[in-house]
């Protein structure tokens, strides 16, 4: 089987900032909601929409959408190398950065070593409504209290996916048959997702059109998700490390 | 049914009260594995026996362990175990990263 | 009434005044480990930590206590390596307030992480890759020789001694005393490397990141530089700390003033690689990952006079201080440099923790800040607490300064017979 | 021989060192590390057999089709269709019936008793009225014939007869703080126009859909009559409204920015909504004459229905002080009056009775609160949201059993009018079916067929599985712009937001990140 590099393409000039991908994310990986009174900061959202604007007043202001998800780094992936445990992992087939939970200590240093801040930490045990746990997902299983999570390319489905094609009696899954929760909730398809190796695949090709960019590139991370948008202060905003202008 | 005392009380204790058995599975991988018998059974052509032990032969059924203090039953700690799972797939060359058994 | 315990040829005070002493130690002990047990128990929602702010108050605590501590190892380094005499005289209580240092580090951590019932995994699926298996490794290790070399110190308990069996263990124990101190030597070197490599090496925060010798990026040689630089002040600094609340004289000066040489010599040359650093980074490193070094002190507080506290009023004057012998001699020059060099360490590992993970790194972050939660307080008075406790019973109760009594017995001839003092 | 303390000492000094040989403390090590993976408080989720079922969002009146995944009965995610996206609140709709601040049990019989004690102390020109916040669906009808029935009965509803809007046929729109870009009307049918219209949001905050709107013109709190007549004196060449320059000093925009806008509007083919309407908005709507607002037919009922039904009183043509008892309708809504305008129409001590599944409504002001059932729970049709030009009826399906304890509304206005509800959606569906107009769409094989060509059992059927009916656009003729506005508030996000009910999920916007603001 030829090793696949799952990827992302997303359009910030077609984000609405909905939102459908964070709640669309957190329903099909089982996320539980914060309990009352916790910020965003204690809060997990495996893609995160932020709102960022030109800095400039009416008339000449400009906002737009970014979401933000784990970037799936390909080299130097700053996670992996840190974990004192082996619970992250990039999966050779697939491209995916891994995360396990299971094995994870929840020292918490593979998040310091994150800059894109994609990487969330169960600082309570999960808990839903009485009954709701009911609606759980049953491909992806409930984390536990003390452990971190992160973005997989909604693994659950590409097991789901696997489990078809083998039904069938086939090993390679059909792509059309794996697509992330959020990219399949986006309304405006802003998001797509596919193989970067695969040069027939729409991100292949849209990853390099353009005006698309990648987050803190120069890291030298090798991120997987690209970002695109034809206006020039997003770009400038987005894809520039942390400056004092523009913030959400 | 309800011929020998035991299935009797199987109807009392459940069929007629239509509560849900609570059966006890000796394989009952953990909420966090992800196991598919169609990839074991249709592609790599696997005997049940291999992983189940030969249940089918015997006419009585082993009794059911389980550990007290993780809940887990003790078959898979026997012959179920991840170490398991991950030397038959080193042996046939199938790419083991955590993801591709674990959700 | 526990006159038997206490060594011959010393005086100490009144159990009476003893208890006094302890009692609010312990009361603070009792509360750190109710906020510990709050945070084990309910989980590490207790903290004002949060998905940005990773690590707080006890990272911070861990890699100051533990470049505090690395006194004991560097201590022993230049008893038994190197052979400085003098050392003798400290040693002992060296060895204590290392053990104080790690033990407490260590628990904090067991406190800090977000499943301590998977402790081992980190030994038993090492990843050899990471900084903090190293650091784990090296720490618990190194515990174990601490443990090792406390030992026999207890063990020359007046009381204790009466037991034969371990009279011999002891004697035995006595001669490992260089293997021990030549192990923990090395792995002390390590551990305090790696805690500087723990952020050295995070690519995702250039405000930390920094090139180096094969795996190890420089800050790993600067916090050794800087551990063994700082441990000696730290043993002057207590040394004299506890001589001013027992009211006795425990060393001789030129004890103090030579550790104070070594201290401000290491002090000086780590003043030096840190600006060389530094400059570097500036020029190099920082621009490369694409982050111009401004922008980082651009976020108040956090300006450039850290940076300037931190090599200057923190380094360098110190330095310089402790390396001149006329003000060295005076002991309040002497102890104001120790402790302005033991304030330096922990500006360094505030900085390096606390100010990492501050700075936003996308563009769209916010600068974040964050304040401890009282249970994070607590947990860290509590280690605070026990560490009062173990070294006040140590002092009480076994021999932690040899030259005391005879400087005792010098002070107040024939308060005893002299020969009662050999045994 | 005595045991003296060094013995003790000794004694735990060997048992510790024995101990660390036994398996003992490894199995305990090993197993406590298992235990955090499934101890108390990491729920299970069910297994089993995964099934698709189709129904419709009753949510809002866009009423997107619903693609739920399944295991057995239990609905554990919700999709929607190609080209048909869900918005955030569609998505979580599986987990209303589970929302934290839901009506649980009520008391239907003395409900019951209090209105017909009510009906009986009735004034002379006192009335019993049903507030329905959605009209137009088939319950509406059934609480119509029971008002029909009843003495003084009026059926009351926010808006009637609303005319549509064609988005087809707008090049220009003028918003005053519509969430047009942001859940208003069928976001399919917004997104599929979008590149058509030019959308002007005229907002006091910077909205999503301002935005995202091609031009933000943020106007002063309460200054859209200003601005809108002031527009209008620009087209009429001072012949009506206020001066472009009174109209900039009152909303606090440029006048220049306002002139650039009516020029726009002038060129054609333009509409303005508002979140409120006012005569000034409605009289410029009136002299654009944009062909985007048109009438929308009614989908068929049956006859007899419309023979003894109550006709639509709109709620602020009700005189103060005039209803004795007052049941609503809450169970979904698509806008509400607030509470002080309600309770103004109220007679002193009028019995209040809400249906409601959610606490956050009027349950607090109602002397009687009785449990509804949620979607995804019950069967319900959806009126055509405001952007389609021709009639729909489709079905809310129920994917969750309901909680025995909820009370139907309709049924219960029914029984106490003494009329017969029976199954009103079928019947509903058979006057359809009998008009032989439209198409159904099924969403299982995603074929469209007319439905003369379809048996009234296979159209239930269809509707059931998934389908929706949809009448032939025709009479297009141009709608009445609404003379003056109820006192409705639209539901927006941030209605939503405020009254629910919400799937705990909905936080990840508000509370997990700083992509909403709760208001």
């Amino acid at each position: 089987m030829k090793a696949k590099q799952y990827g992302m393409t997303i359009d910030i000039d077609r984000c609405t900032g909905c939102g459908a991908c964070m709640v669309a994310c957190a329903v099909e990986n089982n996320v539980p909601p914060v309990p009352e009174g916790a910020n965003d900061r204690k809060g997990i959202t495996w893609i995160r929409v932020f709102p960022i604007n030109n800095g400039a007043e009416w008339p000449g202001r400009q906002s737009a959408f970014v979401p933000v998800l784990c970037q799936q780094c390909g080299e130097h992936t700053p996670c992996v190398s840190v974990c004192p445990q082996q619970a992250v992992q990039v999966d050779p087939a697939t491209g995916i950065v891994g995360q396990m939970p299971e094995r994870c200590l929840g020292c918490r240093y593979c998040m310091a070593a994150c800059p894109y801040h994609a990487r969330y930490f169960n600082w309570w045990d999960p808990s839903w409504p009485a009954g709701m746990e009911k609606a759980l997902n049953p491909d992806v299983a409930p984390r536990m209290r003390g452990v971190v999570e992160k973005c997989n390319f909604c693994h659950g489905r590409w097991h789901a996916a696997k489990q078809r094609a083998a039904a069938r009696g086939q090993q390679e899954i059909d792509p059309a048959d794996y697509v992330p929760a959020c990219v399949e909730a986006c309304p405006t398809g802003a998001i797509e997702f596919g193989d970067l190796n695969d040069s027939q695949s729409t991100v292949a090709r849209t990853a390099g059109e353009d005006h698309s960019f990648r987050l803190l590139e120069k890291l030298g991370t090798d991120p997987k998700i690209h970002y695109r948008s034809k206006r020039d202060w997003v770009r400038r905003v987005a894809a520039a490390p942390g400056k004092e202008e523009a913030h959400g | 049914m309800g011929t020998t005392a035991a299935e009797k009380q199987f109807i009392d204790r459940y069929v007629t009260p239509q509560r849900e058995v609570q059966w006890a599975v000796y394989a009952r991988q953990p909420e966090n594995v992800y196991f598919s018998h169609a990839a074991h059974v249709k592609l790599a052509h696997l005997e049940c026996s291999s992983c189940h032990r030969d249940h089918g032969q015997a006419d009585t059924l082993r009794l059911y362990e389980e550990d007290r203090i993780s809940g887990y039953s003790r078959d898979i700690w026997r012959d179920m175990k991840m170490d398991d799972c991950v030397a038959c797939h080193r042996q046939r060359g199938i790419e083991n990263s955590c993801l591709d058994c674990h959700k | 009434m526990d006159k038997a315990f206490i060594a011959r040829g010393v005086r100490r005070c009144s159990t009476g005044k003893f208890v006094l002493w302890i009692a609010p130690w312990a009361a603070l002990l009792v509360f750190g480990l109710y906020s510990a047990g709050l945070c084990l128990v309910k989980g590490l929602n207790q903290t004002n930590m949060d998905n940005r702010f990773v690590f707080g108050l006890w990272i911070f605590l861990d890699l100051t206590v533990i470049a505090l501590g690395a006194g004991a190892f560097f201590t022993g380094f230049l008893l038994y390596i190197i052979k400085v005499k003098e050392m003798k005289a400290v040693i002992n209580s060296a060895v204590v307030i290392g053990l104080v240092c790690y033990s407490g580090a260590v628990a904090a951590l067991l406190v800090d992480v977000g499943q301590p019932l998977r402790f081992w995994f980190t030994f038993w699926y090492p990843n050899v890759h990471s900084m903090l298996t190293e650091v784990t490794f090296c720490i618990t290790c190194y515990l174990t020789v601490l443990a090792i070399e406390y030992l026999p110190i207890v063990l020359r308990n007046r009381k204790l001694r009466q037991v034969p069996g371990f009279l011999v263990f002891e004697f035995e124990l006595h001669k490992l005393v260089y293997v021990l101190a030549g192990v923990g030597t090395f792995l002390s070197f390590f551990h305090q490397g790696s805690l500087g490599g723990l952020f050295g090496v995070l690519r995702g925060h250039p405000f930390a990141f920094r090139e180096g010798l094969a795996v190890w990026p420089s800050t790993f040689f600067l916090f050794i530089l800087s551990a063994a630089a700082v441990g000696p002040s730290f043993i002057l600094l207590t040394t004299w700390v506890a001589s001013k609340i027992s009211r006795k004289r425990l060393v001789e000066a030129q004890v103090l003033q030579r550790l104070g040489r070594i201290s401000g010599l290491l002090l000086t040359a780590y003043v030096l690689a840190k600006t060389m650093d530094t400059l570097i980074w500036i020029n190099r490193t920082s621009p490369g990952t694409g982050f111009p070094a401004w922008q980082y002190y651009s976020w108040k507080p956090f300006g450039t006079w850290i940076l300037f506290a931190e090599i200057v009023v923190f380094g360098l004057i110190p330095a310089l201080i402790l390396v001149a012998p006329r003000l060295r001699a005076r002991t309040g020059w002497l102890v104001s440099a120790a402790t302005l060099a033991c304030l330096g360490i922990a500006l360094n590992r505030f900085v390096q923790t606390v100010q990492t993970l501050a700075l936003p790194t996308l563009g769209f972050d916010p600068f974040l800040s964050y304040a401890p939660s009282w249970q994070e307080v607590g947990t860290f008075l509590g280690v605070v607490a026990f560490g009062m406790l173990v070294y006040s019973l140590s002092f009480r109760y076994l021999n932690l300064f040899p030259q005391e009594r005879d400087l005792q017995a010098a002070a107040v001839p024939a308060e005893e017979p002299v020969l009662a003092g050999r045994y | 021989m005595k045991a003296t303390r060094r013995d003790l000492f000794k004694f735990a000094a060997g048992g510790a060192a024995g101990l660390a040989l036994t398996p003992m403390p490894w199995r305990l090590v090993t197993d406590t590390a298992l235990w955090s993976e499934n101890w108390p408080g990491i729920p299970r989720p069910a297994r089993g057999e995964i099934r698709t079922r189709f129904t419709h969002c009753a949510l809002c009146p866009a009423g997107c089709p619903v693609k739920a995944r399944c295991v057995g009965d239990q609905p554990v995610s919700l999709r929607g269709l190609a080209g048909r996206p869900l918005c955030a609140f569609g998505l979580t709709g599986h987990h209303l019936p589970y929302h934290a601040n839901r009506v649980s049990r009520g008391d239907p019989e003395g409900a019951a008793q209090a209105v017909r004690a009510a009906l009986s102390r009735r004034g002379a020109n006192e009335s019993v009225a049903v507030l329905d916040l959605r009209p137009g669906r088939t319950a509406s009808w059934t609480y119509r014939r029971a008002m029909g029935a009843l003495p003084g009965g009026l059926y009351l509803a926010a808006q009637s007869g609303l005319p549509a809007i064609d988005l087809r046929a707008a090049k220009t729109i003028l918003s005053f703080g519509v969430p047009v870009l942001d859940g208003w009307g069928t976001p399919a049918n917004v997104l599929a126009a979008r590149a058509q219209f030019r959308l002007i949001e005229a907002e006091a905050v910077e909205s999503h859909t301002a935005m995202l709107a091609d031009e933000w013109l943020p106007l002063r709190e309460g200054s859209q009559d200003a601005l809108a007549s002031g527009i209008r004196h620009i087209l009429t060449a001072g012949a009506a409204g206020i001066p472009s320059g009174e109209a900039a000093e009152r909303s606090g925009l440029p006048e220049a920015t306002i002139v650039a806008v009516a020029q726009e509007l002038a060129r054609g083919d333009a509409v303005v909504l508002a979140r409120e309407e006012t005569d000034a908005v409605t009289e410029l709507n009136r002299m654009l004459g944009g062909r985007a607002i048109v009438r929308r037919r009614e989908a068929p009922a049956p006859f007899h229905w419309t023979r003894t039904a109550a006709p639509v009183t709109r709620f602020d043509a009700v005189p103060d002080q005039s209803i004795r008892a007052l049941l609503i309708d809450e169970s979904v809504s698509d806008g509400y009056f607030p509470w002080d305008a309600v309770e103004r129409k109220l007679a002193p001590e009028a019995t209040v009775v809400v249906f409601a599944s959610s606490r956050a409504g009027y349950g607090a002001h109602a002397g009687f609160v009785l449990p509804a059932a949620v979607y995804p729970e019950i069967a319900d049709d959806i009126p055509a949201a405001i952007d389609s030009t021709a009639a729909t009826f489709r079905l809310a399906v129920p994917l969750v059993e309901a909680p025995a304890t909820v009370v139907n509304p309709t049924r219960f206005v029914a029984e106490l009018a003494g009329v017969d509800a029976g199954d009103a959606l079928r019947e509903r569906a058979n006057a359809i079916e009998q008009s032989g107009r439209g198409t159904v769409l099924s969403y299982t094989d995603s074929r469209s067929t007319p439905l003369r060509d379809i048996k009234a059992d296979a159209f239930w059927k269809i509707l059931h599985e998934g389908g929706c009916w949809e009448d032939e656009a025709r009479d297009q003729s141009p709608g009445e712009p609404r003379a003056s506005a109820p006192a409705v508030v639209a539901m927006t996000w941030e209605m939503r937001m405020a009254r629910g009910p919400l799937s705990p999920l909905v936080t990840k916007l508000y509370q997990e990140s700083n992509l909403r603001v709760r208001t």
